[in-house]
């Protein structure tokens, strides 16, 4: 038995939405089940995907399941951080799989404008081990500057390379009416911008949100009478890495990612080179040169030649990213995997709009939880 | 003794291997062997993952490693903001173990590059807290 | 295929544990193991569960995994309140019966002694709708203090009958050494208690610990490779309410259960009266009460009777909570599910001690996660 | 107006149905009603599950109500604890939507008894924050 994507919505990322987590919920769940001969009654269960401490609100799997109109339906919290909606994605495929439900919601959220960029990070750096990292004022940007710097190190990698990520992304993000930022930046812009975490700089780094995403996942035979449009789950890999980044032994590229990548291929019997369109999870412009090595789009080392020969734009070897990316869209952690997953599943429907990649029948998409900790890759098929 | 003199900002009080503070402000940064199976653990622990044995035995670490990788923090979180810029570094130790610290801000920025020799040691802060940082071999 | 708990594993519960959470964890981690054909390294997948907020360290899957040697197998954080770790050990199940994993670990774990008794309960206020409910001083003991009102009002309990669900309690955690409280409590002792929210008073609520616990799942062909005595999952069911007081329909039972109990029975082709011994969630005396008719141990009004006739204690037609229950042991929230199972797998698997239910083949166990917003039922079979 | 006035302590600040707060402020307690399928919302909320509707409006509750049950806290959580013991209740109110608050201090407590007739009234605190308590009818 197949499972299917049915219907995916998201709203728009915003540096602050003004609303209530749960209204921004009902917005993306809304988007999802549009045009589906599909009503919330009928939806077995739902996992709701975040990252805890942003807002005051705990335990929100009740209250967001209430207000969707999904109660008396079980549902819970997952979280990876920002790979949480990825996260409720492979268990809305095992709960159907297993046959214990036939429709699953997976809805992710994050409101972080509530509290400021330093809270935020504090946050992030308790994200880290608090025994023996965060006490040193770690930071996400710190932990993949990091990565950053020994790849320019091993590889020779540049500052302009990881520049044009952020151009790449910038150009489609003008084209995505979601996004956070959208307008065109410059090669020079970027490398003039003020370091966060060296050499890392300002548009190297993606921009804390507000936003929701909604995924609703479906047993083959109820997919096939809710739309004509299923998208299938052809591959699933999880995999992770140490916490500690004392305990890690790659420094050029995250193994949670080559681990997930591999059992999605395996699972999906495809390679690298079977995948149409792509979303990488770019938090950092480091992290989508290494998501290309880690994915088999290229040879370890040769991230920088990718974006360089321009080969991951549409009409590339590869496109990577036509919706703008974290970068560009923003990142409300827990929304972003199922945000990933919206923009695959719309190119595999052929509703991409102009960023769409003509005659996209494979597309993948990966997201990383913290600093390479939690790796999630998924296939997904036309 | 607890842990919650461990660091610039302590987020954690309790834990098995609370002695490690002890040490260190005797001078000594120690690692934990453990003594079934034979491996090392920095930052110590309590307890061996390979063979659940919680048989462990403090051993002293020379303080010899080199740079692994670095970045220079210019923005910070909530607590670390009076800080910046400050450089977080990840050593290789000459013992195997790993260990991540700040540089000390006695090296300038343009002497840093990776593959250097490193010498882990003990710092107290001003306050009383204590911790360690990573100076010039 | 058939899936199988080989191993349960559970630390102390205690006031004040001293140790960090990994060690805590690594504590049930180990004990799970114990005589096991297995070593961590054939772990495919683990799910960390808790509720956030009562430590500083977030997303601690990642750091629970990596201590436990679990990495680089996929993690995640799982949580329904009072019931993470059963939510834990439904995902678990699904992950297994699906073929994504074979062999699960479940941890649960709570270290609330960090912070003081109001602060816990001013988080677990947080827990409520926090825009409609939380600003009138929520408390947990509140909400089912009013179950217990309406309870006695249509039904005629009375507060001898709630003190009586703790008499039993203390009784049998005499008998358990990994309990909090492990003394023989009288009838008088529980009335005349100092009130904590009217009808309940200091005796009826259980107390705020520090603790984890594990759970080992397998396939069918994993598990009999492992033990010789696996404990197989018949039933699971689980079920939602509103997380708003205000959404209730029912104030004298909590409807969550019941449909969570409707599904596992269905699931096993079991009926109430064949369940041998149960563990059912007395976060207070009241919802012991409940429980019994919520699970059909009893008619609805009757269960203030059933404990009446002490048709709950080992002799009695259904012992339940013969561990000494959340009341007695104390309830380290993220690892009280794992440790109810614990109780249950080591009855059917004859190794319950002084407590052993003769000849026990099915066991139950009732979970619930906050004022009966999560339900969960788990039926096991020796 | 944003909503952070709301209750003795205000947990969320931001909501499609802020203009509760400002009602309130006037006297008036609102649900909202959806204009699609016609159901009557309170707590008030911006969205309609039923028919995935945003179409409400706002509709003023009589606030005649009846107990449904109630309990007296004598322990309250961090920032409660200096107004214990205080008694929090769930009442029907007539026209089916039912409403959680705390009863008013003018209510002895061997008064309440479930079943008995309330009212729903707005409360202002005299720091400025508002909220709305059950009276006795
Ligand atoms: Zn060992
Ligand atoms: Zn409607």
């Amino acid at each position: 038995m197949s499972v299917a994507i049915v219907g995916v919505g998201q709203t728009p990322f915003s540096r602050n939405c003004g609303v209530s987590i749960r209204e921004l919920c009902f917005e993306a769940f809304r988007e999802a089940l549009e045009d589906l001969n599909l009503t919330s009654k009928e939806i077995d269960a739902s996992i709701i995907c975040s990252a805890p401490e942003y807002d005051k609100q705990r335990s929100p799997a009740g209250l967001i399941s209430e207000y969707l109109g999904l109660t008396p339906k079980p549902t819970f919290y997952a979280e990876s951080i920002c790979s949480s909606s990825s996260t409720g994605v492979k268990v809305g495929y095992s709960f159907i799989k297993s046959g214990l439900h036939e429709i699953v919601a997976v809805i992710g959220f994050q409101k972080m404008s509530e509290i400021s960029s330093a809270e935020v990070q504090e946050r992030m750096g308790r994200g880290a081990d608090t025994q023996w990292e965060s006490p040193f004022g770690t930071m996400m940007p710190a932990g993949y500057a990091m990565y950053a710097r020994a790849h320019m190190q091993k590889y020779g990698t540049t500052e302009e390379q990881l520049a044009k990520i952020k151009v790449k992304s910038g150009k489609y993000a003008l084209l995505n009416p979601l996004a956070i930022f959208r307008r065109e930046i410059t090669l020079e812009e970027c490398l003039k911008a003020r370091v966060i975490a060296s050499p890392l700089k300002m548009y190297d780094c993606c921009a804390n949100a507000d936003g929701a995403s909604c995924v609703i996942m479906a047993s083959e035979e109820k997919a096939r009478k809710t739309t004509d449009t299923p998208v299938w789950v052809a591959g699933i890999g999880a995999a992770s890495d140490t916490l500690s980044t004392t305990g890690r032994s790659n420094l050029t590229g995250l193994t949670c990612a080559v681990d997930a990548a591999k059992q999605a291929y395996q699972m999906a019997h495809l390679e690298p080179k079977d995948v149409d369109v792509a979303e990488v999870h770019d938090c950092f412009t480091i992290a989508e040169i290494m998501a290309y090595e880690n994915l088999g789009f290229c040879k370890p080392s040769e991230g920088g030649k990718l974006i360089e020969e321009s080969q991951t734009y549409i009409g590339g070897k590869i496109p990577v990213n036509v919706d703008g990316g974290l970068l560009s869209k923003g990142h409300p952690i827990g929304a972003t995997g199922g945000s990933q997953i919206r923009t695959i599943v719309l190119q595999l429907q052929g509703r991409a709009g102009k960023t769409q990649v003509k005659g996209a029948e494979v597309g993948l998409v990966h997201n990383i939880g913290g600093i390479g900790v939690y790796g999630n890759v998924t296939l997904l098929r036309r | 003794m607890s842990f919650d003199k461990f660091g610039k900002i302590s987020y954690l009080s309790e834990t098995k291997v609370a002695d490690f503070a002890k040490y260190l402000e005797k001078g000594k940064i120690m690692a934990t062997r453990c003594n079934t199976c034979g491996k090392l653990y920095f930052p110590p622990q309590a307890d061996c993952p390979d063979d659940l044995s919680t048989d462990m035995t403090w051993e002293k670490l020379s303080g010899k490693c080199k740079l692994l990788t670095y970045t220079t923090a210019h923005f910070a979180p909530a607590g670390f903001q009076d800080d910046v810029p400050y450089t977080i570094a990840l050593a290789q130790c000459e013992e195997g173990v790993k260990v991540y610290a700040l540089l000390s801000r006695n090296i300038n920025e343009n002497e840093i590059c990776i593959g250097m020799d490193l010498k882990l040691t003990p710092l107290q802060f001003p306050n009383g807290r204590i911790t360690y940082e990573l100076k010039k071999a």
